[in-house]
Order: C-alpha cells, then structure tokens, then sequence
C-alpha cells in the first residue's frame, strides 16, 4: 500500500494564472523553488495569490502559464492523484456522512484496497494522531482540533511527498492555534516531506517554516529563512507586513563613513548604513530598525529635535502591554507608524502616558537599508522657491 | 440568548395563537367530518346523524364498479407520482450540479424554468392537449399527463435544489478528488450522500404535487382517470360514503409519505449533527 | 474557483442541456401555440391555419355575456389573489416573528400546518362546503373559497417565512432596543424592512397560488367562478379562440406579477450588498 | 440632546443567572466593581459567563438573582435605553437598509429629535471616527474596520457612561485587529467613560485593559491589573489561562529559609519562595515562571538531573520563531507544557533542535506561590508498599 515516498521538491517556473480574459493575474509570472523536506509557508494578505499557487501545485487548477515541477517531473496537467502530493483544506472538508475511520481510509478505498487493509492502515494513522478512540464517531462529534487532525490523518494515508496545506489553522480558536501550529511543524520533521502552508498571519509563518515567501499581488516579495524575513526583510513592503520592524525613511542629504545621513519628512536626521549599496544625494531611501531595539525616554516639549540624529521627538499615540514588553506606538508625525517594542521592567519603572511627549532613540547598526529607491524630488521649499 | 429581559408575552402573541388555532379548526374541523362520515353505517346517507358504524364504504372502493374506479385511478396516481416524483429527483439533482458552472444562456433557461410556475395550470394543460391534437397524438396519462405534471414538479423541485446545492462546499468534492475519487466516486460517494437530505426533500415535493394535481392534469390524462380526477367525478355521480372513504384513505397515505420524508431527512441530521450542512 | 483543471464539459452536461431544451420545447411550444391562435382573425377556428390576425378575441373578453364572464371572474380572481396575499404575508410575518420563542404546543400547531400542505386538494375544499352545509352556510368565493385558499397558501408562507426568519439575526433587534427602541418602533424601523425581500417572496407565493387555484377552490367557490374555474368551464362550452385570448392575457399578467416581485428583491439585495443576509 | 454623562461605575452584586431550571447557571453568585472611568476586560473561554454579564449589565438579559448597580443606582429592571449605557455588538448588527448616517443617527430618531438635529449630530460623531464621507454609503459598502467605527459612533451618540463591547474585533482581521484595540483604548482615553469589553484573547485583553477579570464557569478567578494578572496570577487556572508562565508544581519535601522545597512528579526538585505563606510538607504547591526567565542549555544525556535543584531536564518538543524570540517547548515528562521564551540572538548563536537534550533552569525569584493547593497524597511507591 505504501508507495515510497518519492522527492518532494517543488519548481514553479515562470507560472502565470488569469481567471478571466483580460483581468489581473492571480499569479503573475512567478519563480519559486521548495527544497524536498522543507516547511515553506506562503504568507500575504487576502487575494495575494497564495491559495491559488497552493491549487496550482495540488493539480486542482492550471496554470494559465508555465509548469510546475514535483521532484523534478512537469507535472503542470496531471491530475492531483497522480502527483504524490495531498492536500488538507481550510475547513477540513472531512465527509460528514463517513465515521473518522473511512474518513482517513478513503484513498485506500478509491484506489481499491481490501476493507480489512484499509482499515488497517487507518487505524493506524489514527494511533498516530491520537485518535484510535473516536475511529467510530462521526466528524461532527469532534472539536476543531480533532477534526484537524483527522484531516492530516485523511491526507498523509496515501504517504504524500507533499502536504498542502490551505490556512490549517483558522478555523480554530486562539488557544488551539497556537498548540496546533507547534504540532504541524513537529510532524512535518518526523515524516520529512515537504510542508506548503498557506497563510494571512505573519507570527504563524514565522514561528512554523523553515523558508517563508511573502506574496502581494501575485509575485513574491521575498523568499527567504523566517529568521531572514524577520532580520533582513529585503522592502518596505516586507518590512511593514512582519510587523516586527519600523520603516524609515528620507531624503539622502550625504554620504559619510559607509553610511547615509538622510533627513525626514519632518526634519529629523537619521544614519543608514550602506554596506556597500549605492545611493545618490537626494535620493529617497528606506531603512528598518526593529521595534525592540528602540529606547524611549521623556521629552522637555520646548526640546527641537532638528539637530539630534538617530532621534525621533513625538507623542505617545498608544500605549499596549504585551505581557512581557510594552508596545508604544509614537506619532512622530510624518504618517507612519513608528512602534518602539519596550521590556515590561523597564517601562513600568515610570510609565509613561498616551499623550505624553517622548524622544524615541536607536543604535545605528541596527537600521538596515531596504531596496525601495526613490528619485530626488524638488522639495516644496524648492517648488516654492521656482 | 433564550429568554429576554420582557418576561410577558406580548397581547400580539394570543392573538396570533387565535388565529392559528381558528386556521387548524377551519382546515381540520371538516376533514374530520369527513373522516368520521366515511365510517357511516351501511345504510347512512352522506351527511349527520350517523347511522351506526362500519367500515363498508371501504371495502366497496376495492370492487371495482361500485363506486368509480377507485383502485384503477389509485394505482395510476402512486404510479405517476412515483415516476414524476424519480424523473423530478433526477433531473433536479443533474440539473443541480451540472449549472453550478456556468454557461451562456443559462440564465435564461433558468427564467423560462421558474416561469412556468406562474403560468396558469388549467392553459398549460389546455396547451399540451392542443400540442398533442396538432401532432396527432392520443394524451394519455402517462404521457401528456406526466409531462404536464412536471412543468409544475420540477420548477418546484429545482427551487429546493439550487438552494440545497447552494450551501454545498465543493471543498468536499475537492478532497474527494485530491484523495484519487473519479468523478463518479466522488458523485456516488460524497456529494449524492451529503446531498441526501435535499433530495429526499425534492422527491418529496414531486411526489406530492403530482398526487395531488388536478388543473394541469385535467385536460392531458385522456381516457383514464387519476385520482383526483376520480374523485373530482364522484362529487358529481356518487352519493354514497365511499367518497368519504376515499377521503380518510388518501389522507392517511398523505401522511405517511410525508412522514417518512420529514422523518428521514431528521434521522439524517441528527446523525451528522447540526453543524454540519451549515459549512 | 471559477474553473477546475477538467477544461472540457462532460458529455453529462450535453444530455443534461438536452433535456432542458425539450422541457422548454414540451411546455412553451404548445403555450405559444395558444398565444398565436389568440390572435386568430374573425372568421378563424381553434387550430391551424390561420385565417389572418386580429385581436377580436380579445375585445370580446371585456364585453359581456360573449364568451361567459370573464370579466367578472377576472375581476374576483385578481382581488381573491390579492386578499389571500394580503392575509397570507400578514399572518406569516407575525407567525415567523412570534413564533420564534418556543411555548408548548407550537410543535404540534407547525406540524398541523404543514401537513396541510399534503391533505388532497379537492378533499380540502369538499370537507369545506360540507362543513358549511352542515353549518347551513351559503359557500361564498370571498368566504369559503378564500378560507380553502388559505389552507394551500399559508403553509406555503410560513415555509418560506421560516426559512427567511431562521436567517435573521436577533442582534439588529437587540441593537435597535438598546438604542431606545420601543417594540413597535424596532418591528417598523429595523425587522421589517430587513426581512423585506422575503415578505415579497411570501407575497408572491400567497398571490400566485391563490390566483391559479383550482382543486380546494372549484367546491367552495359557490355560484360565482373564479378565473381558472372559468376557463375551465370555457374549455367545455366556448369554441372560439378567446379562449386562447384569456390565456394569453393571464400569462401576461403572471409574468409582470412574478416579475416585479423578484425585480423588486433583486434590487433591495443589491443596494444592501451580498454578504449582509448571510449573517 | 447631550445629556451629561453621570457616574459610570458598574457594581455587580451576587448576581446568578440560570437559563433553565436546574441547569447549570450561566453566571454564579458573581460580585464585581468596576470603577468610573476605567477599561476592564471580561475574560475567559465561551460559556464562561462573560457575555452574560455583558447583557446583564446592558439590560438585555434580567439577573436569575442579585442586582446590577450603575452609578450607585440599582437597575436590575430597567430596561436598556434607561441605563445610560450602550452596546456595541459583536457583529456590529448596522442596520443594512439603512445608509452610515441614519444607522449613527438612529438613538435619536427613537428619542423623537428632528431629521436636522438628528443628522447635524451623526456627522460630528462621523466626523471624529472620520468617516464623513461615507456617510450616504449602506453599511455593506464598508470595510470590517470602517463597520467597527460606524458601530462606535451609533453607540456614542447618546452619550452613555458606560459603553459595552461584545468581542469587539472578533470580526477583522488580525492586522486591523491590531490596530484597532490601540484605537478603542484611545477613544476610551479621550471620552473618559467606562468600557466593558468582552473576549477570550489574553494577549487582546492584556493590551487594552486597565483591569482584567479572568472567569471560568460563571465565576471569577482573578480580577486585577493587566499588569498584575500578567506578573503574579492567583492560581495554575489563571496562569494557563494568560499564557505567558508556566506552571510548577510539586509536592512540599521540607520547608528552608523562606521556601519551600518541592518534589516534582518526575522527581526533580524546585525551590518556591512562600513570602509568609503556609503550606505543609507533603501538600502539593504550585507555582508560576515566567516563561522569558528561563535558560535553556545543552544537556550531556548521561547527566542526571535529580540532584539538581531549579532546573528540569528535558528534550526539546517545538521549536517556534517568534521573530524577537523563539519558544522552545521543552518535554519535561510530567504532562504540563514547559515552555522557554528565549530571545533570538541567544538563540541563533547556537540552534538548538527539536528532539535534542536540554537542561532549562531559572532563578528561584522568578518563581511565585500561587493557591492553589491539594492535600497530600500516598504516593505510587507508598501505595506499593502498602
């Protein structure tokens, strides 16, 4: 019964997906490439194009445009049977009229195996997944988390190489999502296959993959290491959709000992390292700087700012405590957010208020220059000036 | 949630059980009339005092002659309406699934469906006879009469259908088919069973409006009659408690039709629990 | 969603289509016979050929006594068809509303309803005017008639009311209280007009199948016909194509009924978006 | 039309509320103050009673027994309108054939106020949620978040004392979720009126609230600070509950210096500080860690850690990437979840993987009594001997 669990890399060469004649594409000319045996999560907010790359790969549509390769075969037409691959879908889909244990044997009975066999082979993935007790029961019986893990069963009885799985965690509650997630990852290492799971959060991408790929609009953004994602993401975009970075940005005004000095839309300063990358005076450039590396200390409001570096002056705009740091969001009046992520020792020794005046302050090496580039820009003092 | 801060019941709400209960005896009221008269005495007449009691209208329905032909026109009703009620079944459930896609015209082969649930039944029947004449066919029951009666089960039918299948999650068919089910494991083996409530509902629908049909039958039955037709000519000819007999005999059969139905669909849902059709 | 990997149609959906279109050919083929033959010229018969065009059929529809009394029965069918809608959406509206807090006996009261729905026609109405002639009443079409109507149209409603009610969110009524409502202002100002589109439906099922009624009507309708019993009587007496005349004409007024009922839906469901009935 | 906004103290008075005779009550002999002014968040899992008390203090539902106090006055009875309160509910219930204005205008309607004063109002409210422009458009031509708003402004037009949110931001997604819990503790902050807010997210109501009350089956199990319920839960429920620590837990070996020394079920021995309190040897304490306190090291598997005090061997279980920390879940054999939140430059130096030996230890400071207790028992290896 248990076909050998072949490679399970993934190639999606140059895929393009439109719907309909003449509308946008879902997917629009996309490379990606998924090591066998890896956990790669495709993160991005809604209509970004991630299910419909899952589909692509699960065989249940086709790409508009080039191939996809499982394990090294075009598999780009075939049907989703016949490319080792299985898929476990948002909802579950687990038959309502079925008991749990045909439920998961259902493949084996598609593919013509013996009651007894099947039967067999589920129980024992059900032993796998804790559940050998409710063999029995119908799905609705279940709780959310059982249902889930009946699904996995259900997928992995066929030994895929690949598991798709489609926002396997939202149907479920808070407390239950954050158990599951580490359970997934902890299966996903023990079969060794390879996991592509879809998903809008950015915490469940980063806590559960090994390469995480940020979608918008039908390309990818970034594909990199979670752990990459989070130091490094490589644009604003990126940056601003992990959440655990602020974007910086301005108007280079020099350039000075590798780094560039540019100056905000509200007169601030700030030093970007440049490690070698190119920039032009005048150009605008954005940098990150994470949210738990910034110091915030009280202001004197008759305090400008204008000659500080490194420095923001604003006001307290809102104030969260997260258990173990508290979250300060600052206006610092330019229109993006600026967050400084403090510990909760340090801010509940004299905390301070929404509304109140602060200066936010972070170490130079931790900005890091994002790709996004803009032209030089006659300033309105210029346009004025003309 | 189950009870509100306002622990009285509003005056409305008498009113209204009033209503209902006038509406229950106003229906109910005469049909037990007519169920009490059908065990009338042998030589009680059609209306109160009973002259005693017994059960010999009944036994007169099943010789043939006495009173009409009874059990000729019954046995042709239950079997029009279990074949209107199977081809009602059949192609509203192909029907169901088939427009999930869509195709050009769809729409309005779906209007011209529906609209003929608006179309007088008397004129459609009156058509379909005038259709048969001008083709030079004989109308016969099971021919022009079922076709008749399925412009009128099968609109019906597909309304029940099309909301059914439209809470269906083709999710389901999906997974069927990611764990290698053709497409007709995954018709046999997951849709049509989860499906299993609406469609006893549709065969349901098609076997009672056929039962019970007269406008659109009268005229496209030909020479042999169902049974409302039947009946429709004992009020005329037969003056005798058989007519009631017939009454309590049909109802019954009526009731356990629906019971059935209704009883089926409920095992089914309990079974499957109530969150299920819901996703 | 729109498309799976399966490109081509099954061969299933061709047959499929191909019922479909002998559905449309089986009942509109033989109505738009009808609807040419009404305009048959003066000197021309029942069928084929014609003997030129005319809409002399017609006139004589509103002149009285020519072919029996259209007129009038058009007259008492529209406004019987309208009561019936009337009372059917009054009655339903508040059994959907009142009836959503549970109270013993409701079970019983629902299932009684309902299995109206099933009790043979023609019994319902001759239970009826027996019931009446026990009583000593004259049956009357306004009394009587609109009574045996009810019992078809108010189950009908109440399912539709049921199934429209069981998707209303008790919330918009909380919100509305909460706000300062007061019983009467959160029925007119919020629950009503969200329900709205399925008070229309309901309305147009108590007006349709009242106005083409026929099995509970023809005995309880008394000496004045309705419209289908009418055109019934026609089919036996009047010989001449106005009575292709009538049938064109209710035909027409079905369709602009229907038409602007769900007209009327789809435009309300479309100022207030999709997702807002869902939940 | 405004009138002015009274005292908004809530006081809940041994109130039980039973659904169904002899049912269990929905809420049981529940006492509750909430001062003027603050932000308390009711929270717990579904059916724990939360909602309940919500509707009893709105008014939509009467107390089985006990009395809901407003501002000092008793309204048990009092129907909602009379109450000076409002509710937002959960999802929002905008009236859909009504347009943004006349849903925000429409307490004033019911109150008999002319089509201009009643519109002149509603646009200063959509004015402050900034959402003027909308104000023609149907509520289902609005976003989640533009909905959330719209709801806010109609519940905020007659002025209430105390505004009542039913899971608030259960209907957005995450990352307007996020944005819009700092948004409520502004609107909150600025207008200086009670907010009672309903939902079964610790990390939600941590962030929001100035008071926290955690319930479980129709009672209370803690009522405090965000901060306090964070730092020091009453009892393992609580704790559990808030996620951030970890239960201990141990049966009471001897008693030194101002702790107490306890044997763990897999015989390691930990050390609980009883600042006063009196526990007995042989009575099973248990105690909280904060997670983020906990260092996590390699272990030799030979090394045996039984006589070790203040720290568990174990293997790791999850490994989870928490962008500025990672979350190690380590097997420590007892049943309850252990879990070390380390930061990620620790972390990264050396990865440790899931399945490899480690020793996590902590300072005995970090360690807190909770209540819990349970007398003590004959333990497998008495009953064997027995």
């Amino acid at each position: 019964m248990s076909a050998p669990t072949g490679n399970g890399s993934i190639e999606v060469v140059s895929v393009t997906k439109t719907y309909h004649a003449g509308a946008m594409p879902a997917v629009d000319r996309l490379d990606l490439r998924i090591d066998h045996g890896s956990y790669c999560c495709l993160l991005g907010p809604s209509g970004c194009g991630k299910t419909t790359i899952l589909r692509m790969i699960a065989g249940h549509e086709v790409p508009t445009e080039g191939d996809i390769l499982i394990g090294g075969r075009n598999m780009t037409n075939l049907q989703p049977v016949e490319r080792g691959t299985a898929m476990m879908f948002q909802s579950y889909a687990l038959f309502p009229h079925r008991s749990v244990l045909d439920n998961v044997a259902f493949a084996l009975k598609m593919r013509g195996a013996s009651k007894a066999d099947r039967h067999a082979k589920a129980r024992e993935l059900l032993q796998k997944v804790h559940l050998e007790a409710f063999a029995n029961r119908l799905p609705a019986q279940l709780s959310g988390g059982q249902q889930q893990r009946v699904a996995l069963a259900r997928a992995l009885i066929t030994n895929p190489r690949v598991l798709l799985l489609d926002e396997p965690l939202s149907a479920l509650d808070e407390y239950l999502r954050l158990q599951m997630r580490g359970e997934l990852r902890r299966v996903q290492r023990e079969l060794g296959i390879t996991f592509i799971h879809v998903t809008h959060t950015q915490l469940e991408a980063i806590a559960v993959a090994d390469t995480v790929v940020v979608m918008a609009q039908g390309k990818i953004e970034q594909a990199a290491s979670a752990r990459d994602i989070f130091l490094n993401p490589r644009n604003a975009y990126v940056t601003r959709f992990i959440g655990g970075q602020n974007v910086l940005s301005g108007a280079v005004e020099r350039i000075a000992g590798g780094s560039a000095i540019a100056v905000t839309g509200t007169g601030a300063r700030i030093e970007v390292p440049l490690n070698g990358a190119q920039v032009a005076v005048g150009e605008q450039i954005f940098g990150s700087l994470r949210r738990d590396r910034v110091a915030v200390r009280r202001r004197d409001p008759a305090l400008s700012p204008k000659d500080m570096i490194n420095a923001f002056a604003g006001e307290v705009h809102a104030i969260e405590n997260q258990g173990s740091y508290v979250k300060m969001t600052i206006d610092v009046g330019d229109g993006e957010e600026f967050v400084a992520n403090v510990l909760d020792e340090d801010y509940f020794v004299d905390p301070i208020d929404i509304g109140a005046p602060v200066l936010a302050s972070w170490p130079v090496r931790e900005v890091r220059l994002l790709e996004d580039r803009r032209p030089a820009q006659r300033t309105d003092a210029m346009a004025a000036a003309a | 949630m189950q009870t509100t801060a306002s622990g009285n019941r509003p005056w409305t709400f008498y009113v209204l059980a009033a209503v209902f209960i006038l509406f229950v005896i106003f229906l109910y009221g005469p049909m037990t009339v007519i169920y009490i008269l059908s065990f009338q005495g042998p030589n009680g007449g059609l209306t109160f005092p009973m002259n005693g009691v017994s059960t010999q209208w009944f036994h007169e329905l099943v010789e043939p002659g006495r009173s009409g032909d009874i059990a000729g026109s019954f046995q042709r009703s239950m079997l029009l309406a279990f074949v209107a009620a199977v081809l009602t079944v059949a192609i509203c459930v192909a029907a169901g699934l088939g427009f999930r896609r869509r195709f050009p015209g769809a729409a309005i082969i779906f209007y011209l469906v529906i609209a003929s649930l608006v179309m007088p039944g008397i004129f459609v029947g009156l058509g379909i006879s005038l259709g048969f004449q001008l083709l030079g066919l004989q109308t016969d029951w099971l021919i022009s009469g079922l076709g008749a009666q399925l412009t009128w089960t099968l609109p019906f039918g597909l309304l029940v259908m099309f909301a059914v299948i439209g809470r269906f999650n083709r999710s389901y068919e999906e997974a069927a088919r990611d764990l290698g089910a053709t497409a007709w494991q995954r018709t046999r083996e997951v849709t049509l069973p989860i499906l299993l409530p609406g469609i006893i509902g549709v065969a349901l629908f098609g076997f009672t409006l056929s039962y019970d049909e007269f406008a659109r039958t009268v005229l496209t039955a030909g020479s042999e009659n169902t049974l409302p037709l039947e009946i429709w000519a004992m009020t005329t000819n037969v003056t005798s408690p058989a007519l009631f007999a017939v009454g309590t005999v049909t109802t019954i059969i009526s009731f356990v039709v629906i019971g059935t139905a209704l009883g089926s669909i409920a095992l089914i849902q309990r079974r499957r629990g109530r969150n299920v059709t819901s996703h």
